[in-house]
């Protein structure tokens, strides 16, 4: 069964230096809380996953937390360019990170797969794309059966998962609702999972077969209201879309960037 | 042109009559977007929108400004998970027309959105290739809709994110299970479509007021016209309200947040 | 859009002599009223795919419909054979038929896969069992990034789908509620597609990540109140677990199936 | 034997102690949901019971007749689809305890549930494997519960539906990602575990008033005997008192429909 931590306890146990993280949430329910721990705590060397790196990744990057970054889409939705992410990739600042990328439809199945316990995903994908010359990780097979050529990546098995979602029981159950994107199969595919909640209720209040992550398959949940700010929790907290626009100016400046780092996040503490 | 309408309004209108009534379309972020809830909002009130963030049959009411905002999962039939997403309803076949942007196009309609210069040291460093490399796969056929100039109509693309007919326009040939690829490209000035034998774009019909000279000008290859070069049908009143309401009801949602 | 069409007018439009032939529901959801359908309308060599053929199976079987069966579980559940499976696979009565079994795994991989538009599964599956023995179906391939070796099936095509859902909108929009089984996947991974409903309805009523079929992948919408019965729609109505004990008897002997068969499928007529 | 309870109350009862609170256990129909049950309703309240039918958590308050009653479903904590159940919940390694019944088994813990005779000419067709094959490769550990008889402990089951160690003991060896497989077997008369070395399933305890003879005569092959051979604890009052209330809710509430 998980366990209760506070949002410090349950990053500094469950995301060590150098591990495999993803911080899953497509647009809808973005961890942004558990992100600024693992900055304030100054975790360094992370190969990090997510489909859509968006400005959580942009900041963890500019903070210096990545290693490595593997995406399948590196923009600010809506708006632009990740300046930090672009920033480390084309001139090395705070360091370089290595990056891998892939498209959205085989990182969503390499998730799958890694939920599914399954070395590999195989899909009908990369025909004609130059993907495959820039990553050694898509291979190709045959099908046995049609001789049908498809694609194949391996899984997507994180060391940590971390994701945010509307309600947990007390037993540790969650509830996800909405734009569900990966974030069961995030938590699923990992060894460790942590998971943030706007609250703890006595009964989910669900439907039959709602989106629910069983409690004993999770690592550590943890309350923290508005953690998806400045993303969104559908029936909690609307996107802050003008946010978004304003990062656009934050992140173009390596100052302007640092300063809000120092404001918001390390001035800040304890989010949870 | 005329003073009715926009160059960007003449195509978002030709955009959206591209999409017919009940086509499941799948939905890229901005031009894409707004041509196919415009076309839903005029000629075609049950075209099926989808948006890879999982929402099926969505109705926004304004346009999002993420492919995740909350408005679309509010206004959609159900939505499901990214994986069930890519896989039963973009793989498994249920898209007729997915309609995408790039920052590169060639002239065998390849795109690109990964980055302007050399992959190793990049010029540009652009988001990547997010759902277009498999619905250029697994759709019926692709829509493609961008701005016409020469940074944009390019010989050939730094990189191919997303197929078209490939770099020799042959990349479709003799493959099992694929879609019919890009079957037009609708910019500000123009309409072209895929030569049937070649699969190089040429220009089908030229926007009112546009010479082919503004074409060539503004295209990084040479061009070609076909023989019976059409003029696009205008915009409407009723398409052109319609738009602007959209488009001034996105712009107040958005402002507020 | 799906036509919303009588179930006699259903059945004869798209279950053609000869199809392949998937009519899901595990345990839950059993589209009987189809099958006996089937059975009027004299329907001949069908393919029949289900996990779990029960009782619908075991019918249309003994009324000779089938030609093959491709299943994973053949019993009649908690009480025992499928009695006319067993006298048309042992002692060919009406005809023989023949008999292609998998693993439940197996199948619902397959189901996945044929609604993933992918002509193969894959799954860990089959390890030093006989089945592969009986089923050369049933391959193996090599992982191009472990090296593990995992088995592959091909996946399910079928040229119909017939389920039974709780409830149609009036744009043939389908939700699904309680234990979903492949369903779904059925619907999905067929050319055409049959949904039997209890009741249309103005609006679904459901939370935003129900299993809702939408009206566009469907073939025809039937209305056929109490079309799953003696098995059970969640919210509607409770399983006849009598009638599953008492065919065990009926099933048992050709005579007693013969007249069950005149009384309660030939002399009913339409059950829509 | 005792005449405070019977063969079967103690044969469920021993198998309800092999489940630990906590541990996730897939549960078959008949003795193994019996035994998974009582340990939910004793010692194991935590347990979590997962059914082949999707239905994750659930705490039936009867016992179901089929995999997927409607009991199952209205007591779970949610409820998937099955390619999730099998993709995710047994292929992902979410389950400790596979709890499986057989028509067959043999001295490796080799099960058949598929038919007695040749394939095909079968004499008698049993259901086949269902989710057994898969379980016995992907949960933790199985259990296997089933009354003794020398036409269920066979010395060559008819066809392996789901393997244990193999027809050979060593199915298991050098295989990547496999469970520990079939690590005890209760019966009415005793208990069963593999030889650690060998995989040859052995008595390592009897239940109170069977002898050795007993379950000699009851197996298909020269059963081995643990060198210390234990005798199996009786199952308690409150045990039997719980076991047989569920028993007679489950009989009233089945017989009404």
């Amino acid at each position: 069964m998980a366990d209760f931590l506070s949002l410090p306890d349950s990053i500094s146990r469950y995301v060590i230096d150098g591990a495999t993280v993803a911080m899953e949430g497509f647009t809808h329910l973005i961890p942004f809380a558990a992100g600024h721990e693992i900055i304030r705590q100054k975790k360094r060397d992370l190969t990090l996953i997510r489909m859509t790196p968006d400005l959580i990744y942009d900041q963890m990057i500019g903070a210096g937390c990545a290693k490595k970054l593997i995406f399948s889409w590196g923009g600010n939705p809506g708006v632009g360019s990740l300046h930090r992410l672009r920033d480390a990739v084309e001139k090395g600042w705070p360091h370089a990170i290595e990056i891998l990328e892939h498209s959205h439809a085989a990182m969503a199945n390499a998730f799958e797969a890694g939920a599914a316990g399954l070395p590999l995903a195989i899909l009908r994908g990369y025909i004609g794309s130059d993907l495959p010359k820039v990553n050694d990780q898509i291979k190709f097979i045959e099908c046995p059966f049609t001789g049908e050529r498809l694609a194949a990546v391996p899984s997507i098995r994180p060391d940590v998962s971390i994701v945010h979602a509307q309600k947990a029981d007390k037993h540790g159950n969650v509830l996800v609702e909405g734009i569900i994107g990966v974030q069961k199969e995030a938590v699923l595919a990992a060894r460790h999972s942590i998971v943030t909640v706007e609250e703890i209720v006595d009964t989910l209040d669900c439907g039959p077969n709602a989106c629910v992550i069983p409690g004993w398959v999770i690592s550590a949940v943890t309350v923290a209201p508005g953690g998806a700010r400045p993303s969104y929790t559908h029936g909690y907290y609307p996107r802050s879309n003008k946010f978004y626009k304003d990062w656009d100016a934050i992140a173009r400046d390596r100052e302007a960037f640092t300063a809000w780092l120092d404001a918001h996040v390390f001035a800040k503490g304890d989010e949870s | 042109m005329s003073e009715r309408y926009t160059a960007g309004e003449m195509m978002t209108v030709t955009a959206s009559r591209a999409l017919k009534n009940r086509q499941s379309c799948f939905v890229g972020i901005g031009l894409p977007s707004e041509a196919a809830n415009l076309a839903r909002l005029t000629h075609a009130p049950d075209v099926v929108l989808i948006y890879e963030s999982g929402t099926l049959e969505t109705k926004p009411n304004v346009l999002p400004l993420s492919i995740g905002d909350g408005e679309l999962c509010e206004t959609a039939l159900t939505t499901v998970s990214v994986p069930e997403m890519f896989r039963y309803w973009v793989q498994g076949g249920r898209i007729d027309i997915g309609f995408l942007g790039a920052a590169q196009i060639d002239r065998f309609a390849n795109l690109n959105t990964t980055l302007i210069g050399d992959y190793e040291n990049p010029k540009v460093r652009l988001p990547g290739g997010g759902g277009a490399p498999e619905m250029a796969i697994c759709t019926g056929e692709i829509f493609i809709t961008l701005k016409h100039s020469k940074r944009t109509f390019v010989e050939a693309v730094d990189f191919v994110t997303t197929v078209g007919f490939g770099r020799d326009g042959k990349a479709r040939d003799d493959v099992p299970n694929i879609g019919a690829g890009p079957t037009r490209v609708i910019t500000d000035l123009c309409v072209m479509q895929p030569d049937p034998q070649t699969h190089e774009l040429m220009v089908t019909s030229l926007h009112r007021g546009v010479s082919r000279d503004e074409v060539i000008e503004a295209t990084g290859w040479a061009i070609r016209f076909s023989a019976d070069l059409a003029t696009t049908a205008e915009p409407d009143d009723h398409e052109l309200k319609t738009l602007r309401e959209l488009k001034a009801r996105t712009a107040k949602h958005h402002s507020g947040s």
